[in-house]
């Protein structure tokens, strides 16, 4: 088979003296699936940067689309021409634009004075949309779909048309962070079959291993800025592949949680009742002191929601919260207070709403923490590096420096600060959705770990996820949230994957996700 | 103010004085002076700062070089600062002149009440400060706390440009004048014009527009034409000072009125050139940017002598159209040396007579 | 919020509410000004009168597009303005030379803006507010301090042609502001320029030329910007250099009451147009009612912040309205 | 990247370059003017005049920190002065009632922005251009379009007595530069406003009050400017009102070249200051060495130009700098 891409010692070092890629040897053959699979902060965004023309890489490197060899960095012009199309890791649709002109971005590119004959740009968009099930107007603003869809759609978009002959490689970075398994799945499968009717070479990167598995049909692994391994699907297993990522076996990813009776009957410290707003109809229950509430359903049925309406009071929910004893009215109390009340929430949306990018780490990790001290009073720079320093340790960031300007972390570790952030608030009601997106095998059960561990202490949590494993194996109980209401609620020995995926299904009316009404 | 049109049917009349006294300064300048003369030789060495209201106007600046000019004659350095149209600068231009034990600070411009308190601060350090280009001083007090002030005759300017658009009309215009509200003096010009329109043209009309000098370039062409549409019967377009028609100019034509007659006040060289070519611009009433600059240079001279100073002295004025624009030597030197008025280095001559070196 | 009507047809309220406060405020002039307002000698010369305004506000689209600001158009405007009068009354170039020399000018200064701001990268707002202070000195020390005279009455006579009692420079404005039109709303260039104002990462990311587009806009605004100043000149057939700064704030509140319009959030051409034509009848009104001079700041400035808020309101009121 | 040393350390070059090239352009100027440029005498009247301008551009901090802009400060410093000025010399009251309703004036007019770019969510730079006009209307109505003389000189001789040749004054603006340096650097306040301004959404679902913060700072602002504006008045002792529109270029000239040094990316309020001292040392030393005046604005304008790119490129190649 022809490589459709070919790396030879590629190196990058962002900062002189801390190389990132030391080293890379690839080969993306035409019509198969190469993963590439590491760990947060490894360098596979990296790698995709330097291909896309992004990022120089260092002198020396060699990269071969095809037959042609790219010099120094490569023009986003060359690699198009190539017929190689990206997807990067979570860039979101722009919003303020219609999603007709986000799909046309790659067109845009050719900056020409052509006329766009919009009518039928139109058309043959929605015609190409549909063509993937994607139930989108395109003419919707782009800034109104749900990550599900954009990611959809970006993916789409990247591929193009059936008709397009020019497409030789499509490069996948984390394309189903934000999708829920059925959709990944079904999005992979087309991914998968494109490879092979259009013959193309395709690198997916991801941390969901068995999607990995289930997609691919080589699996490299990147350590430490090199290549440690490169397997024919068919000679790996999870835990093999695991232990080529982490350089060591993991026993177990689930912190085996304290018997669920004990927190169960413990004292409510997040109560709701007839929460409503968004696509969330009739929503109501408890979460114990030490208990952690997994809630989950398919994309639309308004599950995605909950984690804002409880936190924002620009959405206008109504209904009626309390959090430690603290009435809390969902469409009016300040942040401020919810976060003084011991309400914590980690949205899903990094960039946009959990991570301010051009400030360091320390900063970040400081905000909630302001409200400690005396409005006006001094701030200790001391106090706040130890802070700082400790999230990072306590979470294993990478590069372990609060100074680091936040937005040059990998996607994973920025994750990690997002966590570290709010679990160092000590939070009473810890509210987290998808809380291991884009975080690898390693510090996913880390991660899992200190919230055990935080739940333990006594801190009620609210996982809101599609990841029904983890949330089968994570949380005490699990709501299923269909047409905004729930409609099952599963805990102790009923409570795996399975029903829980069977359970969702049963709620969606239609197998065909709808949009998501609060992004 | 506008004025009834009560008998706007009969024909006008045009009463001597007014003939009179646009024939008298239709002709050439006499340069005179009622100063005394004195003794200038212990002043050489002195250091003079000048303020101006803005570098950035032409005006101004012509006055600035005939100062210089004029001191330099008798060994006396001046130093420019620009108050860059605010008072903030202005107020940095002075005390930094006191700062320098400059040994006199002339003002070209601003008001005196817009920087009273330095002048306050001047006195402590026994520095005289003279106003100049700023208020009719034919009219206007001295100032308190002010050594000396010196202006062009806005009252006279105004009349003048009144009694040329009476003749012209033959006793019978009706006239809209632009003044800029922010610049006391385009006021007194103004109060002037409709005085002497009032008293000596009966059968005239006057409509006043301001437009403040921030607003010139974007407000003084639809201002100008709006008002010619409105009161289509106007032939005569006054802005006070001679700039402004670089805006009211093409709103004039562009209101498609080639029977407007524009005159205006100033006589800087570009706008003379346009009066020469037969622009809508059709009399000019000139100041002697020369004798001003000179007779500045004398209350400065006088004031570091210890010497009274004259408070009511303005520079000579004299009417351009197309009768005599023709006599004139249209270029820089000539704008800057007097040609125009009592004749090349008059006012040089003049004053050499007067300071004693 | 209902994402099945298109983008186009919602909102037509907020789009193009300005209108309906314009034939408003007309409607009040004509009541207040009877037999002077509402008359074609009138309208024709306000129109007239505009096409400076129009250029100099128009000009600041292709920047403000891009997520960029110039603050310089101003003293771009004034150097070509100087640059072609001087050359052309004082050195005596025929004009048409002097005025390619002006435009090139112009664009040189465009480059250097977007070599500062694209390739260096600083902030466009605080590199061109310098540019525009030390461009006015320089006009001031070509001009040799004084007021330029006697250009060639030919730029004068092209531009000042009546046609339909309107001047010509009021069409060449509008053309510009309709081509304008075309090109951000209906063409690659135009769609991928405000793509990178909306997210030039993303952008950056889709492979768009960032760089490149920013490039030309600066160069665009500073084109436009000098081609005000050669109305200017031609127009009034003179120039005092320092004299046309004061038109920085106008042409801006032109433009950025045209971005709250027409395609809300962006900045765009034919809102720009607008708002220019609707403060400016506002002016002449307000002479015809015969109001103070202090009147008309007052308007300007509440014209700008009343048509922006309700825009805004509006906005959020309607269906795709987003916090 | 090299972790271990703070950024704190790292880059002192481009956070205080500035500082740097103040010094060469002392010496410059010492060289050229030896005997008039560097003496007590100019140096303390040099600083005794810089009040104004430090106030106003101080007054541009607050907004810009938190991702805001205010256009509006000429003409709150003028309605303030205006306010201050009428009151007091024409209506009689005492200078400091009239004092006291100038700067309630001021807070005003920052409530009334705040409201409309926080709360109704206008684009505050949009809103602010047209606060401005509107209020420098205002003031020629309060002043009934005359220069306001005889201001009582109780408030000039406050502000203008000598201390160690300084003015008053000039110690007034300094100290409110180093209460907001202490705000914004050491109090939660201030680090709350900072980060708002660099990511809004996060820091209001962090619990931040944005809204509040932000509506503080438009006042912070306006009652900045509004002080300077009472400066004016004391310094002067008349006004002319529609005279200072002139000092927004250079106050957004002084705070945007601050946002360059010190804290490069922030607005920051000893950059600002150090920005405002560092351009009127050029200025006076230009006079004094006597060159022509359009040098000044080409110096100004090049200053802001070179210095902040400067601190761009150094900031670039230091080990912090991001792609
Ligand atoms: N712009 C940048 N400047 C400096 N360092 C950077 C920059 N971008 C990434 N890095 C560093 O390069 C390393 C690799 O980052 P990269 O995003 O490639 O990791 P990744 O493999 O994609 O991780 P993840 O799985 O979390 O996305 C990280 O240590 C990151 O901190
Ligand atoms: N940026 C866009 N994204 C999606 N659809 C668009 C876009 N621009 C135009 N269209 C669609 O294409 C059609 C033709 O575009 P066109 O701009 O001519 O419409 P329009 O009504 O003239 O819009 P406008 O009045 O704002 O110029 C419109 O009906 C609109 O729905
Ligand atoms: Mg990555
Ligand atoms: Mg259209």
């Amino acid at each position: 088979m022809t490589a459709v891409i070919t790396l030879r010692d590629v190196r990058k070092s962002y900062v002189a003296g801390v190389p990132v890629l030391q080293g890379v040897d690839l080969d993306v053959r035409a019509g198969e699936v190469t993963a590439l699979v590491g760990a947060n902060g490894s360098g596979k965004s990296t790698l995709v940067k330097i291909l896309s023309g992004y990022h120089e890489p260092d002198p020396g490197s060699e990269v071969r689309f095809g037959e042609r060899s790219m010099e120094g960095r490569i023009h986003p012009g060359q690699a198009r021409a190539a017929g190689v199309r990206f997807v990067h890791q979570d860039t979101r649709m722009v919003a303020g634009m219609s999603v007709l002109e986000n799909l046309l971005a790659e067109r845009l590119a050719t900056g020409s004075l052509r006329r766009l004959d919009w009518p039928a740009e139109r058309r043959r968009a929605q015609a190409f949309l549909d063509e993937h099930g994607i139930g989108v107007d395109v003419r919707a603003d782009a800034g109104s779909l749900s990550l599900a869809d954009a990611a959809k759609i970006s993916i789409a978009r990247a591929a193009g048309p059936e008709s397009d002959p020019s497409l030789r490689a499509l490069i996948l970075d984390e394309p189903t962070a934000a999708l829920g398994r059925e959709d990944a799945g079904s999005m992979l499968g087309w991914v998968r079959d494109l490879a092979r009717g259009r013959n193309v070479g395709v690198l997916l990167i991801g941390h969901r291993l068995e999607e990995i598995l289930a997609t691919a049909d080589r699996v490299a692994v990147l350590r430490s800025g090199r290549i440690v391994a490169d397997t024919p699907v068919t000679e790996l297993d999870h835990d093999r592949l695991v232990e080529q990522i982490v350089g060591r076996a993991i026993e177990s990813y689930y912190p085996d949680r304290a018997e669920e009776g004990s927190a169960a009957d413990a004292a409510p410290v997040l109560v709701v009742e007839s929460l409503r707003g968004g696509a969330v109809r009739d929503l109501s229950f408890t979460v114990a002191a030490g208990e952690i509430l997994g809630v989950t359903g398919l994309p639309g049925s308004g599950f995605e929601d909950v984690p804002y309406l409880l936190m924002d009071p620009r959405l206008g929910a109504r209904g009626a919260l309390t959090v430690a004893g603290r009435p809390i009215s969902p469409g009016a109390t300040p942040v401020r207070a919810r976060v003084q009340a011991g309400l914590a929430l980690v949205p899903a949306d990094r960039k946009r709403r959990a991570l301010a990018t051009t400030v360091s780490v320390r900063a970040n990790v400081a905000i909630p923490h302001l409200r400690r001290f005396r409005s006006w009073g001094r701030l200790s720079a001391r106090a706040e590096q130890r802070l700082a320093s400790g999230v990072v340790r306590d979470y294993a960031v990478s590069p372990a420096n609060p100074d680091v300007t936040a937005g040059n972390l990998s996607g994973g570790n920025q994750q990690k600060v997002v966590i570290g952030k709010w679990m160092s608030t000590r939070p009473r009601v810890l509210v987290v959705h998808e809380p291991t997106q884009a975080v690898d095998i390693g510090a996913k059960a880390e991660i899992f770990r200190l919230l055990a561990y935080a739940a333990a202490d006594g801190m009620a949590a609210v996982v809101v996820s599609v990841e029904y494993e983890d949330l089968a194996h994570l949380c005490d109980r699990v709501l299923v949230v269909g047409d905004g209401r729930v409609v099952a609620e599963l805990a102790g020995d009923e409570l795996d994957p399975e029903s829980l995926a069977t359970a969702a299904y049963r709620s969606g009316a239609s197998g065909l996700p709808e949009l998501a009404h609060l992004r | 103010g506008a004025q009834s049109q009560a008998d706007s049917g009969s024909t006008g009349s045009v009463p001597a004085e007014v003939t009179a006294s646009v024939t008298a300064h239709r002709g050439p300048v006499q340069a005179s002076y009622t100063g005394s003369a004195f003794d200038v030789s212990g002043l050489r060495g002195k250091r003079v700062w000048w303020v101006t209201q803005y570098a950035g106007n032409p005006f101004l600046a012509s006055i600035g070089r005939n100062l210089t000019e004029a001191l330099g004659s008798v060994g006396v350095e001046v130093t420019t600062c620009d108050g860059k149209g605010n008072p903030v600068d202005a107020g940095a231009c002075i005390r930094q002149g006191i700062a320098q034990h400059a040994d006199a600070i002339q003002v070209d411009g601003p008001e005196p009440t817009t920087y009273g308190e330095s002048l306050a601060a001047a006195a402590k350090a026994g520095i005289p400060v003279l106003s100049g280009a700023a208020v009719d001083v034919t009219t206007t007090p001295l100032f308190s706390g002010l050594a000396g002030q010196t202006s062009q005759p806005f009252g006279l300017t105004g009349e003048l440009a009144a009694d040329w658009i009476v003749q012209d009309s033959g006793g019978k215009a009706d006239v809209l004048f632009l003044t800029a509200p922010d610049v006391v003096g385009s006021v007194s010009e103004q109060k002037a014009f409709a005085a002497r329109l009032d008293r000596t043209c009966p059968d005239c009309s006057l409509s006043v527009k301001g437009v403040t000098l921030a607003n010139w370039a974007n407000d003084l062409g639809p201002t100008t034409s709006s008002e010619l549409v409105k009161n289509p019967r106007i032939t005569y377009v006054v802005p006070a000072f001679d700039p402004m028609t670089q805006f009211t100019d093409p709103a004039i034509l562009q209101a498609g009125r080639n029977d407007v007659k524009v005159v205006t006040v100033n006589g800087n060289l570009p706008f003379l050139q346009e009066l020469r070519k037969g622009s809508p611009i059709k009399a000019m009433v000139g100041i002697d940017l020369d004798a001003l600059a000179y007779l500045e240079a004398d209350q400065l001279l006088r004031a570091m002598a210890g010497q009274p100073t004259l408070t009511k002295v303005v520079a000579p004025v004299r009417i351009f159209d197309k009768t005599n624009v023709g006599d004139l030597k249209l270029d820089g030197k000539a704008a800057d040396d007097g040609s125009w008025y009592a004749g090349s280095g008059a006012s040089a001559d003049l004053f050499a007579r007067l300071w004693k070196r | 919020m209902d994402n099945s009507t298109p983008l186009a047809w919602r909102s037509l309220g907020y789009r193009y509410g300005i209108v309906a406060v314009w034939v408003v405020e007309f409607a009040v002039f004509a009541l207040l000004a009877p037999d002077t307002f509402p008359t074609t000698a009138n309208l024709t010369s306000l129109l007239s009168s505009q096409a400076v305004l129009l250029l100099l506000a128009l000009a600041l689209v292709p920047t403000l597009v891009t997520g960029e600001i110039d603050l310089s158009i101003a003293g771009t405007m004034t150097v070509t303005a100087t640059m072609t009068a001087q050359l052309n009354a004082v050195q005596g170039l025929s004009i048409w030379t002097a005025v390619a020399v002006g435009l090139a000018t112009a664009a040189a200064v465009g480059l250097v803006n977007a070599f500062l701001a694209v390739r260096i990268g600083v902030e466009s707002i605080i590199v061109t507010l310098g540019m525009g202070t030390l461009l006015i000195g320089l006009s001031v020390w070509i001009s040799d301090s004084l007021t330029i005279s006697g250009v060639s009455p030919a730029l004068g006579d092209l531009l000042n042609t009546p046609v339909l009692r309107v001047n010509t420079a009021f069409y060449l404005a509008i053309g510009v502001g309709v081509a304008m039109w075309f090109v951000y709303r209906h063409t690659v260039f135009g769609r991928g320029a405000v793509f990178i104002g909306k997210n030039a990462e993303v952008a950056r990311l889709s492979g768009l030329p960032v760089a490149r587009t920013k490039v030309l806009s600066f160069v665009a605004t500073a084109l436009l910007a000098g081609a005000a100043g050669i109305v200017v000149v031609g127009i009034a057939g003179g120039l005092q250099p320092t004299s046309l700064q004061t038109l920085l704030l106008p042409a801006f509140a032109a433009a950025f009451l045209g971005s709250a319009i027409v395609e809300p959030g962006t900045s765009n051409p034919v809102g720009t147009m607008i708002a220019v034509l609707f403060l400016a009848t506002g002016i002449s009104g307000l002479v015809l009612v015969g109001l103070d001079a202090w009147i008309r700041d007052v308007f300007y400035g509440a014209a700008v912040v009343v048509a922006v808020t309700v825009s805004r309101i509006a906005a959020m009121a309607a269906p795709s309205g987003r916090a």
